[in-house]
C-alpha cells in the first residue's frame, strides 16, 4: 500500500508556501533564514517523492547535494548574520535598511 | 490502490494519536481539577534543580559556539557523499572501468575536505584560547 | 572515452580549482605583514591558464563527458572565455584597489577563482544538478565577496540582502528543477526535450519552467526580480561589483539559453511572452530608476538591470541570430561594465571615497587617464557606434525585429534613448571643473594591474565595436552548436 | 570595385582622425602653432585629395566603390567597410572639406586666446573624421557610425565652454534630442535588415528598383523612420529645439557643424535614399510639409531674436526647411544645390558674426551693436554679400538655389502651390530678418559704446574670451578675414553652376547630379516663362523684405517698438519661440521624471508593502501589529516584490499564455 504521490507533492507545496510566507512575515534574520531552509527541504521532499515515482535514484542524489549546499549556505549565512550583528547590534531585518531607493 | 483502503490502513495510527493526546490532556485537566491551588511567590518561581534561577535564559553566547557549530555542520554534512559511494563501491570497478578509480576518487574528495580543515586550523578558528575579537 | 580525455573537458575548471585551493593553503601560512598581492598575480596566471585551456577545447570535437553531465561545445567555450576574461580583469582591479594591509586578501582571490569555477560549470553543464551546484558555488562566493569589507555597515547589509534574497530565489529555482524532474523523469537538459516530445505538456513542466525563470531572472537581475540589485551593488566593494554584475549574469544567461532553447523549445509559446515581459519591464524600470540616482554605483546597478533587459530582448527572437546576439551582448556588456567598474574602483579606492555623481566632478582633471577611460566606457554604455555597446544593441534589436518583435524593439530603442540622459550626467560631472578644492588632489598613480585591466577592457570594447567579425563568428558558432544539439542524450543507464 | 585604380578614399577620413589622435594625446604639451599646424594639415590634405579626385572625376566609372574589408558577418547579414563615390558624394566632399578647411583656418585666429586650444582642434578634427565617414559610407550602418559620431563631436564642441552650465546643458540637450532621431534611424535600419537582409545602399536600391510593384507599405514605414532621423539631425519640426541652444558653442563650431555640414546630414540622407522615397508619396509629402512648416515657423521666430547667433540659428533651421521642401517635392538636386549654397553663405554669416562678436569682445546682443560698418569694413562687406545671398537677391547664390526650390514646389502635383506660397512668404520673412540683422549690426549709431559707458553688463558677455578691460572695436586678423573673403566670393558666384535653364543658364549642377539623383517622379513640365515669372516674384518679395527692414530699422527705428506694443501677444509668442521648449518639458520630460520617481518610490515603498507582507501581517498578527513604519531598503518588502513577481509569473505561465496569445 502506497501513499499517493499527490499527497507528498501537496505537502511539499504547503511547506514551500509556509517557507515563503514566513520569509515575508518574520522579522528575525535567523528565522527568515530558517524559512529558507524550510523551502529547500520542501523541495527535497518533492525530489524524493518523484524519485520514488519514477524509480530513479537521481532524484535522491539530488537531495544529498541540496542538503550539502544548504549546509554551506547555512554556514555562510550565519557568518553574514554575525557580521551584521557586530556592525549593528540587531537581528531585526527591518532595521537593515541603510540603503534605499 | 484505493483511497478508502488507504485511509483505513492508518486507522490504528489515528487511534493511537487520539489516545495519546487524550491521555495527556486528561492528566493535566485532572490534576488541575483535583489539586489545590495555592499561589505564593515561592511556588511561582522557576524551578531550577532546587537552586534559584539566575540571569536570563536567552543570554548571549560567545560567537565561538556558532563558529564551531557551523564548522561541525559543514564537515558533518560532507560525509553524506560517502554514503552513495559506499553503496556502489563494489560495483565501481565495473562502472568506471578501472579497479582503483573509485577509491582514489574518494581520496581526492577527502583531500579537499582536509584542505578546508587545514585552512580553518591555520586561521586559528579552532584555537579556543586565542582571543580573536574581530571574528 | 578515457578518463583522461574526459578530464580535458573540465580542464579549465580543474585548473582554477587547484589554483584556488593552493591560494587557500598558502594564505594562512603568510605572515600578517606579508603582501597578498603575489597571490593575486598567481590567481591571474591561473585564470589565464584556464582561458588557454578553454580555447584548447575548441580544438576538440564538441561532445559530452562524465555520463553526459558536461558538454563542451562552441557555446560553452564562448562563455568560458567570457567568464575567464571577466575574472581576470576583476582580479587585476582587486590587486590595484586593495591596500597592502587589506586582511585576508588571499581569501578574496580564492573566492573569485572558485566563483569562476562555479560559473564555468554552469555554462557547460547539461545536467540540472550540475547547473544547480555551479550556481550555488558562484552565488555563495559572491555573497561572501559582497560582504568582504565586513567592518563596513553597508557592505554587510549588501551581503545580507543579496544572500537572503538570493537563497530565496534559489529555492524557487530548485523547486522548478524538482517539478521538471517530476514531469519528465530526468534532469538532463538534452533529454528533457525528447521526453517532453510533442505530446500534451504536463502541468509540472510548465510550472517548473516558470520557477526556473524566476530563479534565473533573479540571478540576471531582470525585473520584477531585480529589487536586490541596487542595494547589493551599492554596498559591495567596487571590484567585486564589476565581477558580480557581469560574470554570474553571463553564466545565468548561458544557462537560461540552454534551458529554454535546448530543453524547452516545445514550450516557447509559454516562455517567450514571459521573457518578452521581463525584457520590457527590465529595460523600463532599469532606465527610469537610474535617472534620478545620485550614487554612481546605484546608477550603474539600475543600468545593469536595463542591460539585462536588452539582453532578454534577444531571447525572444527564437532564432540562432537571437542566441548569437545574446551571447555577443553579454560579452560587450561585460567589457564595458567591468571596465567602468575598474575606473570606479580605482577612483574611489578600497574605502570608497567617491560615491556620488557629484564626487566625480573634475575626475578628468585629477587623472586624465581615468577620465578618458570613464568617458569611453560611458560612450559605449550609451551605445555610440565604434564601441561594443552599440553593436551589442544593434544585433539584439536587429534579431528581435527580424523575428517580428516590433513593439519590444521600439520599447528598447526608446529606453536606450532615455539611458543617454543619466550616463551623460556622470560624463558631464567628470569633465567639469571641480568646485571643491578637496577634490583637486591628483589620483593615486595607476598601477600596472590597473593599466592592464584598462587595456583589456578598452581594447575589448573597441574590438567588439570596430572589428567584431571574429567574435561575432564565435558567438554565431556558439548559437549554432547550442541549437544543433550534437550531443545525444545520455544513456538512461546512468540514471539508474 | 568598378574602377581599375584605387583613389585611396580611406585616407579622406583617416587623415583628420590622425590629426585628432595627435592633438588629443599630445596637444596638451604642444605649442599652439604646432597644434594649429597639425589640425590644418589634417584638414588640408583631404581637401586637396578631394580636388584631385574631382579633377579625374570624369574618367571614373560611377559609382566608384572601394571596399576595405568585411566589417561584420552575422549569419546571412553582413556589412563591409565600403566607401562609395558618386556625384552626390563628391559634392558633399567638396563642401565638407572645403568649407571645413576654411573654418579651421578661421578658428586658428578666432580661438587664439582660448583655453583648451588643443582640445578644440582635436574635437574639430574628430568631427571631420566622422562627417567624412558619413558622407562616404556605402551602407547605412557605416553612415550611422558617422551620423552618431558627428553628434558626439557636436556634443563635445557645444559643451566646449564646460565651465558654463548653460553650455553643458545645451550639449546634453543636443545629444538627447538627437537620440530621438537616432531611434528612427535605427528602426529604419532594422527594418531594412528585416526586409532586404542588407544595409548596403546599392543592393537595397537595386532590390527596390527590381520590384516596381513595391509601393508604400513597409517602404513608407522605413521612409518615415528615416525622416524622424533626419529631423533630429537637421533640426526640423519636431526635433529642432536643440539647434538654437547649440549656439552656446564657439562660433566656428556653429558655422561648421550647425550650419554648413552636420545639420545638412539629414538632407543628404534623404537625397541618398531617394529611390526609397520616390516609392512612398506619403513619406515625400511628410518631408515637404515638415520642411515648409519648419521654414516658415523658424523664420517667424527669427524675426524677434536679439542675439545675433540665435537669429542665424533660426535662419539655419528655416533654410534647412527649404532643403526638406525640395526633397519633399522630389527635387533632390535642388535640395542639394541649396545645401551647397547655404553652406557658403551661412558659414560666411556665422563667421562674419563671429568676427563681429570678436570685434566687440564677446557681445552677441544686436541691440547694443550698430554703426559697425566703418569700424570693421571687411567684415561688413563680406557679411553684406552673405545677407544679399540668403535674402534671395539675384544673381547671388541664394537666389538661384531658393528660386529653383520654389519653382519645383510650384510645379509639384498636389498641394504644390500652397507649399510654394508658404515658401515664398518665408522668403519675404527671411529677407526681412536678415536685413534687420544687417541694419542693427552695421548701421545707425554705435550703441555698443553707449552701452559700455552705461554699465558693464556681465549678463550679456557670453563669450569666454571677455577680458577685464573693454577692447576698442577692432577688425579681425587676416587669418579670419581670408576665409570670409573666399566664402563671400563663393556666395556671390556660387549660383552660376546651377543657373536654371529657364533663365538662360545651363543648370550644370543639376545635370551633374542627375545620374546620382535620378528621380522617378515626373514633375509637371513648367515653361520658361513660368520660371521667369516666379523668379521675378521672388525677387520682388526679397526686395519687399529689404524695404520693410529698411523702414523699420533704418528710416524709422521707433516703428518696431510701436508694433511690438500693439501686437504684444503675437510678439511674446514669437519671443518665447511658441513655448515649444516649455511644452516639451511638460509633455515629455516631466512624465519621464515622474515615472522615474514612481519606480523608485511608489513601487518599492508602498506597492509591495500594501500588496504583500502588509496583507500577511494584517491577517496573522491582527490590527495592532501593523502599526509599523515600513520603508524601502527593507529586505522583507524586497522579498515581497520577488514573491509577487513570482506569483504573477507563475500565473501567467499557467493560465496566461497559450500558443494563441503572443505579444508580437
Amino acid at each position: 500500500m502506497d501513499v499517493p504521490i499527490a499527497y507528498y507533492l501537496v505537502l511539499s507545496a504547503i511547506l514551500f508556501s509556509i517557507g515563503v510566507a514566513a520569509f515575508l512575515i518574520k522579522r528575525n534574520i535567523i528565522t527568515v533564514f530558517m524559512s529558507i531552509e524550510l523551502m529547500l527541504n520542501a523541495v527535497n521532499l518533492t525530489f524524493v517523492a518523484f524519485a520514488h515515482e519514477w524509480h530513479r535514484v537521481s532524484g535522491q542524489i539530488f537531495v544529498f547535494f541540496v542538503m550539502v549546499v544548504a549546509a554551506a549556505e547555512a554556514a555562510v549565512g550565519l557568518a553574514i548574520i554575525i557580521a551584521i550583528f557586530r556592525a549593528r547590534n540587531t537581528l531585526n531585518v527591518d532595521q537593515v535598511d541603510l540603503m534605499k531607493l | 490502490m484505493h483511497s478508502q483502503n488507504y485511509f483505513w490502513n492508518y486507522l490504528p495510527l489515528m487511534m493511537q494519536i487520539i489516545v495519546a493526546v487524550g491521555l495527556g490532556c486528561s492528566m493535566v485537566t485532572m490534576s488541575w481539577l483535583i489539586g489545590r491551588h495555592r499561589k505564593s511567590s515561592v511556588k511561582l518561581a522557576a524551578y531550577e534543580c532546587g537552586v534559584p534561577a539566575e540571569g536570563d535564559a536567552r543570554g548571549r553566547f560567545s560567537v565561538r559556539f556558532y563558529m564551531v557549530a557551523m564548522l561541525f555542520i559543514l564537515f558533518d554534512v560532507e560525509a553524506v557523499f560517502m554514503l552513495p559511494w559506499a553503496v556502489i563501491y563494489r560495483r565501481l570497478p565495473a562502472i568506471t572501468g578501472s579497479r582503483m578509480f573509485g577509491f582514489w576518487e574518494m581520496l581526492v574528495y577527502l583531500g579537499f575536505v582536509l584542505v578546508g580543515f587545514f585552512y580553518i586550523w591555520k586561521k586559528g578558528i579552532l584555537d579556543w584560547a586565542q582571543d580573536k575579537g574581530d571574528l | 572515452m578515457t578518463a583522461n580525455f574526459q578530464l580535458l573537458r573540465i580542464l579549465p575548471e580543474v585548473i582554477l580549482t587547484i589554483a584556488g585551493v593552493l591560494i587557500m593553503l598558502i594564505e594562512p601560512l603568510l605572515g600578517h605583514s606579508t603582501s597578498r598581492k603575489p597571490l593575486g598575480w598567481f590567481a591571474v596566471l591561473s585564470v589565464f591558464a584556464s582561458l588557454a585551456a578553454s580555447f584548447a577545447q575548441l580544438g576538440m570535437a564538441a561532445g559530452t563527458a562524465y555520463y553526459g553531465v558536461i558538454q563542451t561545445d562552441a557555446f560553452s567555450v564562448f562563455f568560458h572565455v567570457l567568464i575567464a576574461l571577466i575574472v581576470l580583469v576583476s582580479l587585476l582591479v582587486t590587486i590595484d584597489t586593495a591596500n597592502a594591509n587589506t586582511e585576508s586578501l588571499g581569501e578574496l582571490f580564492a573566492l573569485m577563482v572558485f566563483g569562476a569555477v562555479g560559473m564555468m560549470l554552469m555554462t557547460s553543464a547539461t545536467e540540472l544538478l550540475l547547473v544547480f551546484i555551479g550556481l550555488e558555488i558562484s552565488s555563495i562566493s559572491t555573497y561572501i565577496m559582497a560582504g568582504f569589507r565586513r567592518k563596513n555597515v553597508k557592505s554587510t547589509e549588501s551581503s545580507l540582502k543579496y544572500f537572503l534574497l538570493g537563497s530565496f530565489a534559489t529555492a524557487f529555482f530548485l523547486y522548478g528543477i524538482a517539478l521538471i524532474f517530476g514531469a519528465t523523469g530526468t534532469t538532463d537538459i538534452n533529454a528533457i526535450a525528447s521526453q517532453l516530445g510533442t505530446s500534451a505538456v504536463p502541468m509540472f513542466a510548465t510550472i517548473g519552467l516558470g520557477m526556473i525563470l524566476i530563479g534565473l531572472g533573479f540571478k540576471v537581475s531582470a525585473a520584477p526580480f531585480h529589487v536586490w540589485t541596487p542595494d547589493a551593488y551599492e554596498g559591495a566593494p567596487s571590484p567585486v561589483v564589476g565581477l558580480m554584475s557581469t560574470a554570474p549574469k553571463a553564466a545565468a544567461f548561458a544557462v537560461l539559453l540552454r534551458i529554454v532553447y535546448v530543453a524547452f523549445p516545445a514550450l516557447h509559446a509559454h516562455w517567450q511572452p514571459l521573457l518578452w515581459l521581463m525584457a520590457a519591464f527590465s529595460m523600463t524600470i532599469g532606465n527610469l530608476g537610474a535617472l534620478r540616482q545620485q550614487n554612481v554605483k546605484r546608477m550603474l546597478a539600475y543600468s545593469s538591470i536595463a542591460h539585462a533587459g536588452y539582453l532578454l530582448v534577444a531571447f525572444t527572437a527564437l532564432s540562432t541570430d537571437g542566441i548569437a546576439a545574446a551571447s555577443f551582448y553579454a560579452m560587450s556588456y561585460a567589457a564595458m561594465n567591468v571596465g567602468i567598474f575598474a575606473v570606479v574602483s580605482h577612483a574611489s579606492g578600497y574605502d570608497e571615497r567617491l560615491s556620488l555623481i557629484s564626487d566625480y566632478r573634475g575626475l578628468a582633471y585629477r587623472s586624465p587617464l581615468l577620465g578618458g577611460a570613464l568617458g569611453f566606457f560611458l560612450i559605449s554604455l550609451i551605445g555610440i557606434p565604434f564601441t561594443g555597446g552599440f553593436f551589442g544593441k544593434f544585433y539584439v534589436f536587429a534579431s528581435a525585429l527580424h523575428s517580428g518583435m516590433v513593439w519590444l524593439t521600439i520599447i528598447g530603442l526608446v529606453n536606450s534613448g532615455i539611458a543617454a540622459f543619466y550616463y551623460l550626467r556622470l560624463l558631464a560631472s567628470a569633465y567639469s571643473k571641480p568646485t571643491n578644492n578637496a577634490l583637486l588632489d591628483p589620483m593615486p598613480r595607476a598601477s600596472f594591474a590597473l593599466l592592464l585591466a584598462l587595456v583589456i577592457t578598452i581594447s575589448g570594447t573597441l574590438i567588439l565595436g570596430i572589428v567584431p567579425g571574429q567574435i561575432l563568428a564565435m558567438s554565431h558558432n556558439a548559437a549554432v552548436s547550442l541549437t544543433s544539439g550534437i550531443a545525444n542524450p545520455a544513456p538512461s543507464a546512468t540514471h539508474q | 570595385m568598378t574602377s581599375t585604380h584605387s583613389l585611396h578614399l580611406w585616407l579622406l577620413p583617416l587623415v583628420p582622425f590622425a590629426g585628432f589622435l595627435v592633438n588629443a594625446l599630445l596637444g596638451r604639451r604642444f605649442p599652439r602653432a604646432l597644434v594649429t599646424a597639425v589640425a590644418l594639415i589634417a584638414t588640408l590634405i583631404p581637401f586637396l585629395q578631394v580636388l584631385g579626385i574631382a579633377s579625374q572625376f570624369s574618367s571614373l566609372s560611377l559609382p566608384h566603390l572601394e571596399q576595405f574589408g568585411t566589417w561584420i558577418a552575422a549569419g546571412s547579414f553582413h556589412a563591409d567597410f565600403t566607401f562609395a563615390l558618386d556625384q552626390l558624394t563628391l559634392v558633399m566632399l567638396l563642401v565638407v572639406t572645403g568649407v571645413g578647411f576654411l573654418i579651421h583656418l578661421y578658428s586658428a585666429g578666432y580661438m587664439a586666446h582660448e583655453d583648451g586650444y588643443w582640445r578644440f582642434f582635436a574635437y574639430l578634427n574628430l568631427f571631420m573624421f566622422f562627417m567624412l565617414t558619413l558622407v562616404l559610407a556605402e551602407n547605412y550602418l557605416l553612415m550611422f557610425v558617422g551620423w552618431e559620431g558627428v553628434g558626439l563631436a557636436s556634443y563635445l564642441l557645444i559643451g566646449f565652454y564646460y565651465t558654463r552650465d548653460s553650455a553643458a546643458n545645451a550639449g546634453k540637450k543636443a545629444f538627447v534630442v538627437n537620440r530621438v532621431g537616432d531611434f528612427g534611424f535605427l528602426l529604419a535600419m532594422f527594418l531594412f535588415i528585416a526586409h532586404f537582409g542588407t544595409l548596403s545602399f546599392s543592393s537595397i536600391f537595386s532590390q527596390i528598383t527590381a520590384h516596381p510593384e513595391l509601393h508604400g507599405g513597409f517602404l513608407t514605414a522605413i521612409a518615415l523612420c528615416l525622416v524622424l532621423g533626419a529631423t533630429g539631425k537637421s533640426a526640423q519640426i519636431p526635433l529642432y529645439t536643440w539647434l538654437p541652444d547649440a549656439m552656446e558653442g564657439p562660433t566656428p563650431v556653429s558655422a561648421l557643424i550647425h550650419a554648413a555640414t552636420m545639420v545638412t546630414a539629414g538632407v543628404y540622407m534623404v537625397a541618398r535614399t531617394h529611390v526609397l522615397f520616390d516609392r512612398s508619396p506619403l513619406a515625400l509629402s511628410t518631408v515637404a510639409i515638415i520642411g515648409t512648416a519648419t521654414a516658415f515657423f523658424a523664420a517667424t521666430v527669427a524675426l524677434v531674436q536679439t542675439d545675433i547667433k540665435r537669429v542665424l540659428a533660426y535662419s539655419t533651421i528655416s533654410q534647412l526647411g527649404y532643403m526638406f521642401l525640395a526633397c519633399g517635392v522630389a527635387a533632390y538636386s535642388s535640395g542639394v544645390f541649396h545645401l551647397v549654397t547655404h553652406a557658403f553663405f551661412k558659414a560666411l554669416l556665422f563667421l562674419a558674426a563671429g568676427s563681429v562678436i570678436h570685434a566687440l569682445s564677446g557681445e552677441q546682443d544686436m541691440r547694443v551693436m550698430g554703426g559697425l560698418r566703418k569700424k570693421i569694413p571687411v567684415t561688413f562687406w563680406t557679411m553684406t554679400m552673405a545677407v544679399f545671398a540668403i535674402s534671395g537677391l539675384p544673381p547671388l547664390a541664394g537666389f538661384v538655389s531658393k528660386d529653383e526650390i520654389l519653382y519645383h514646389a510650384f510645379t509639384a502635383p498636389g498641394p504644390g502651390k500652397l507649399l510654394w506660397f508658404v515658401g515664398l512668404f518665408t522668403a519675404f520673412l527671411t529677407s526681412f530678418y536678415m536685413f534687420r540683422l544687417w541694419y542693427l549690426t552695421f548701421f545707425g549709431e554705435n550703441r555698443a559704446e553707449k552701452a559700455a559707458a552705461h554699465a558693464h553688463t556681465p549678463a550679456s558677455s557670453h563669450h569666454a574670451e571677455v577680458d577685464e578691460h573693454h577692447h576698442a572695436i577692432h577688425e579681425s586678423p587676416w587669418i579670419m578675414l581670408g576665409p570670409l573673403a573666399i566664402l563671400a566670393v563663393l556666395s556671390v558666384i556660387g549660383g552660376w553652376m546651377g543657373w536654371p535653364e529657364g533663365l538662360g543658364g545651363g543648370n550644370w549642377f543639376g545635370h551633374f547630379l542627375a545620374p546620382a539623383l535620378a528621380s522617378q517622379h515626373v514633375a509637371e513640365a513648367g515653361s520658361n516663362s513660368l520660371e521667369v515669372t516666379l523668379a521675378l516674384i521672388s525677387t520682388l518679395v526679397a526686395l519687399a523684405g529689404w524695404f520693410l527692414a529698411h523702414l523699420f530699422y533704418f528710416a524709422k527705428p521707433e516703428l518696431p517698438e510701436k508694433l511690438s506694443v500693439s501686437l504684444r501677444a503675437f510678439y511674446n509668442l514669437l519671443l518665447n519661440k511658441y513655448w515649444i521648449d516649455e511644452l516639451y518639458g511638460a509633455v515629455v520630460i516631466a512624465p519621464v521624471l515622474f515615472l522615474s520617481r514612481f519606480v523608485l518610490k511608489g513601487l518599492i515603498d508602498t506597492g509591495v508593502i500594501n500588496g504583500g507582507s502588509y496583507a500577511a501581517a494584517y491577517t496573522t498578527q491582527g490590527m495592532g501589529a501593523i502599526v509599523q513604519r515600513l520603508q524601502s531598503g527593507n529586505i522583507r518588502s524586497y522579498a515581497g516584490w520577488l514573491a509577487l513577481g513570482a506569483a504573477g509569473l507563475l500565473l501567467l505561465t499557467y493560465f496566461g499564455f497559450g500558443a494563441h496569445l503572443s505579444l508580437r
